[in-house]
């Protein structure tokens, strides 16, 4: 197949610096696209090409599939990244990129098509014998139905509107008698909802992981797993730390998710990297298929990490038709990779977007430490979209040196101007659930709301009135002094200089 | 120099001296030797006792000062003796006498929920706002009237654009 | 043995950080000391403690042996970390330390000693069956003696003084015809140079490579070498370039170097970390002791990043008395690292110095980057110490991919505000003998003077011309506006702001 | 506006006219359509035909620049045509004029090689300046004789101090 030389980013932020990572160690070009607020942004300073694709709105920037492949022909770019989010998920745009002759990194837009429609992948991999959260493939005729089949499945188990979403129509049963209830609410809610009172049964899955299996696939067949990720750990449902490996998988549960992840991908002539999720029930041995995300996941780095493959540069080896090794069939992880994804939010008010200016960043650095970061000092963050900065990715021998190495950069790591999530983590690494790997994907929002994770007071609270003071007195102090233009500037540093001075050292 | 600093509702005597190339500060009693550097914009070394303490002081607003650490941060307000004693006299009428909410953050209003006029409990949200692909209800935070409403659904705020007033 | 709590840190810039990022990823406490112009230094923004030691000149502050174990012991440090350089090789402060009850973290004494004199070393390499360079022990009683062991160790053979250094007495043979010659001169020459005349014989060994194997003691007699490193790129006998694994070794010469360093530190009763450097012949076989290092050294990530072990870590384990696990004895490399040190010295005028303000510093990041940098923004770049700021360091499944990440990193670097040697870095990237791996020691300096490694003309040169007539022109144009104190500061930003608002973005 | 840039030896034509939100340069007869947009204190990031181009620029003195990218670094002189026109008739008297040799960099003086009155080759080592544990040669730049040190061993200097004088 085709040689790709320059590729067009379609994304922003970490995952577009990400990508012109790879391919300039790849000896590849790169072009993004920005929105007007992206101009100075780290992925434009970077790229060796950027082209602005419009205002703020995303519609009107980085979703505007038919500007974006008239760009990348007329720069002359092979190939679209489409990065996570945005229209890494569309099939229409897949589709189209290649009808315009231009290589989408990433499954066929069948593939696509399928595993984006809940339903339809649900009921393609009961065919390949993929197990799904064990219950129903079609609506209940009656109660009477319902009520023998959730005899058979066992209580406690979830009505769930046929049509449904957003947990609309859905209702836990916990035992036999409230089954009627729960029945009649569930359909006349769906019915309410959507317009169709058809209902299902399935399984309900008390506190289960989520562990998911990165797999990739070339075009000629193959799909190898490269193990598993935890990512329990969510906030209404938005993955905060990942890890890998899960400290709830053995080998031999590792094989067989493995297994389970390539059949699914197989089933539907999966090609390129994709991530196939699944729940982990909280026995630990059964696991069922959630949904296949069929591009590069935010969490793709902690993979990377424990497998040492770049996971990036083999997409764009597979879209340029390179067969995958027959040794990627026997990777075993090496290590602990977690990686937690700093947010410009404020986790102790209710998380709410801290936009503005960043003043000072000071990324952690040294052993074990990977900085997967969209964002540079100087820059704003502005309200436009996800407010997701960077991640910051620790491996280390063991999971106890990943956490303690982890510990460490956050502690290292300097923020100024806008409030991250970054205290919360620090908070997690002292959490003894956390630590021992006791984790469920309740188990973030429990413990924010129980005040568990709260944060303790300051080491020493005469440190605020300290500092406050000091630069009071060095600000009042100067207005008296003969030049307040110039000491306006400098300030406390003036200080700073005269000391240094005092103490015999000389500052050139 | 004598100050007041407000910490919380805390309002804390600080003595500031030059102490040779050092600094000797007095919090309510409490006496640090502190030899402080600047180490970037607005960010400081302070060593106490050989412990190292790296803090950002930004200026607010008057005498309002923003003060973090890694994990912590938080504001103070600083006075001087006698500024202080008059705001004291006024019998705190100041902040707690104010009922108007203004945005936090910068975004757009998407749902107004209470209109001019109606009651609302404390707690109780009056408005939505989005920013950063999130919405965020804002809420009331006395029970009251909702006396006038500054903004309008679809319009844009600023941080610390005024929203609505509660009486 | 004792449990260590806090370690005080005798050193400064990146290896000053390096070790207490290592003490914090343990959860001991770090204290450091600093000369005046380090007061603002990043150790002591990221150590927990940070004492003053003295004025800027190192006799007077990192070089203070006894008033370092005085504070030690004031401060309640149970043990010093001496890092490289300064104290780290002084066997005499090693004692000092042992006698006020404070741990050293390295060798004994008495090891120190022993390797600390490259004649004493040799001697005792030759005696425990270690290959030195071949040649004598003894100074040669007469030219005849002279001709007779030359014969016997073929030509070219090296004439060096019994009690030289520096080159001086020092002369290469090629043929029998000029030994006469050669002898007679290197005699009188060291006569003149050390008042003795003493001169023995040693084979020339031609264009080399510097090949080190790392080596771990522990406190149970047991030794492990834990691979090569490829140090062959050197300026002026100084490191430049450094890798890991070697690509002159096989793993039949890797096990062959790793006994002989494993013989060499048993030699001398080892414990901690050490580095034996060898000479390895043009041959690819051959290879000979140098001389034995006996502390950490400055490129050691290149080993932790091939074999996962953090070598500093493992410096404290071993200071606390637990044995060396099995498994350490059978690490293999995984991957390559190659590791450049980053030098405030402009390469492309001899090297000068150049020290000044560090006005931005953004470091690579991303895939296997490791940076281990010693400053940050807005720090001062003093005379008074060694010039090197950084290590930068990556990692690749191969060689090829380290190069590829590195020659991506150099360009991701930005320093501002002083030279470094980091263009010379990736013209070295580019060179065809240095990615076929065909290195040997002399090779730098070889091509800096022949010109091969010069920086090729910039891809546009309108583009300064362009960048000075817009600042040209935003100054200027500012002179005339109603406010120019303002102006000042924002300068050529006013356009950027005002050329966003046009484009239809937001800056908020 | 009609400038003159002196790269090396060379006098180049530019025009520099605003373009919507953009920059129209001329060099020398070349045109660019530059976005020009600061991306931190002195760096700028040029877009030139969807190339991006990230550059940082420091006044030095007067009219002279430096322009710095990750690899090359250089100095440029910025004029307008008046000056330039003025400084060409005086015969390029000024910077090759020069014959003070000033410390590139901070250090201490560490010997003196030549005495004041001696005669010196071009590239002939005048005195040592020892940096950052290494010491430097300082050599005469062209061959004459040393009119005047204005340095002795042991003298530390600054970047700019002016080091000897050859005639």
């Amino acid at each position: 197949m085709a040689k790709i030389n320059k590729v067009l980013i379609v994304n922003r932020g970490e995952i577009a610096v990400r990508i012109l990572r790879a391919l300039a160690d790849l000896g590849k070009r790169s072009a993004v696209i920005y929105s007007d607020p992206d101009r100075a942004s780290l992925p434009v300073m970077l790229a060796d090409e950027a082209y602005r694709i419009g205002p703020a709105p995303s519609r009107e920037s980085y979703l505007r599939g038919d500007a974006i492949i008239e760009l990348a022909g007329r720069i002359g770019a092979d190939a679209i990244h489409p990065g996570y989010g945005f229209l890494s998920e569309n099939a229409t745009f897949a589709r189209h990129c290649r009808e315009a002759g231009i290589l989408f990194i990433g499954p066929s837009p069948e593939a696509m098509a399928v595993m984006g429609s809940k339903v339809e992948s649900r009921r393609m991999m009961m065919d390949a014998g993929v197990a799904v959260v064990p219950g129903g493939r079609d609506p209940l005729p009656d109660l009477e139905a319902a009520r023998a089949f959730a005899a058979q499945l066992g209580y406690p188990v979830m009505i769930k509107a046929a049509s449904g979403g957003g947990g609309k129509g859905m209702r836990r049963v916990a035992a036999q008698a409230d089954l009627a209830a729960a029945y009649r609410a569930a359909r006349s809610e769906a019915m309410a909802s959507f317009g169709d009172d058809d209902v299902y049964l399935e399984k309900f899955i008390d506190r289960p992981r989520h562990v998911e299996i990165q797999v990739l696939g070339d075009q000629h067949g193959r799909v190898v797993s490269l193990g598993e990720r935890e990512c329990s750990l969510q906030r209404r449902q938005q993955k905060v730390v990942e890890e890998a490996p899960s400290p709830a998988v053995s080998p031999e549960l590792r094989r067989q998710m493995g297994e389970a992840a390539v059949k699914a991908a197989k089933a539907v002539g999966y090609s390129n990297a994709g991530t196939v999720e699944f729940l982990l029930d909280a026995d630990g041995e059964s696991f069922y298929f959630l949904e296949m995300n069929t591009r590069l996941q935010v969490e793709h780095p902690v993979t990377e990490m424990v497998t040492g493959l770049d996971l990036v540069e083999w997409q764009l080896r597979i879209s340029e038709g390179e067969p995958l090794p027959d040794e990627m069939e026997r990777i075993e992880p090496r290590g602990h990779a977690i990686e937690v994804r700093l947010y410009a939010e404020d986790p102790y008010r209710g998380f709410a977007p801290s936009p503005g200016r960043i003043e000072v960043l000071r990324l952690p650095q040294g052993p074990g430490i990977r900085n997967d970061c969209g964002v540079h000092e100087g820059c704003e963050v502005t309200i436009h979209y996800d407010p997701m900065l960077a991640k910051l990715i620790a491996w280390g021998a063991d999971r106890d040196q990943a956490m303690r190495r982890l510990r460490r950069a956050l502690g290292e790591l300097r923020v100024e101007g806008i409030q991250t999530t970054a205290p919360l983590f620090l908070r997690l690494l002292d959490d003894p659930d956390f630590i021992a790997g006791r984790l469920d994907i309740a188990m973030l929002d429990r413990k924010m709301a129980s005040g568990e994770l709260a944060l303790p007071a300051p080491p020493n609270p005469d440190l605020a009135p300290i500092a406050a003071a000091l630069a009071h007195f060095q600000r009042t102090a100067r207005t008296t002094a003969p030049n307040p233009g110039r000491g306006r500037r400098t300030g406390w540093r003036h200080a700073a200089r005269r000391e240094s001075l005092h103490g015999g050292g000389r500052w050139i | 120099m004598d100050l007041i600093v407000r910490q919380g509702d805390q309002p804390l005597p600080v003595q500031v001296e030059r102490d040779g190339p050092d600094w000797r500060v007095t919090v309510d009693g409490r006496e640090y030797r502190v030899a402080s550097v600047a180490v970037g914009a607005n960010c400081h070394s302070l060593l106490i006792d050989g412990e190292q303490h790296e803090l950002c002081v930004r200026r607010l607003s008057g005498e309002r000062y923003s003060i973090s650490t890694t994990t912590h941060s938080e504001e103070v307000a600083v006075l001087d003796p006698l500024t202080f004693l008059a705001q004291e006299s006024r019998g705190g009428e100041g902040e707690s006498g104010s009922n108007r909410v203004a945005a936090l953050m910068a975004g757009r209003v998407v749902a107004v929920l209470r209109q001019e006029g109606e009651a609302v409990d404390k707690g109780q949200g009056v408005l939505v706002l989005e920013a950063m692909k999130m919405e965020n209800e804002i809420a009331a935070e006395r029970a009251g009237t909702v006396k006038q409403l500054f903004v309008e659904p679809g319009q844009a705020v600023d941080r610390g654009d005024p929203l609505f007033e509660i009486e």
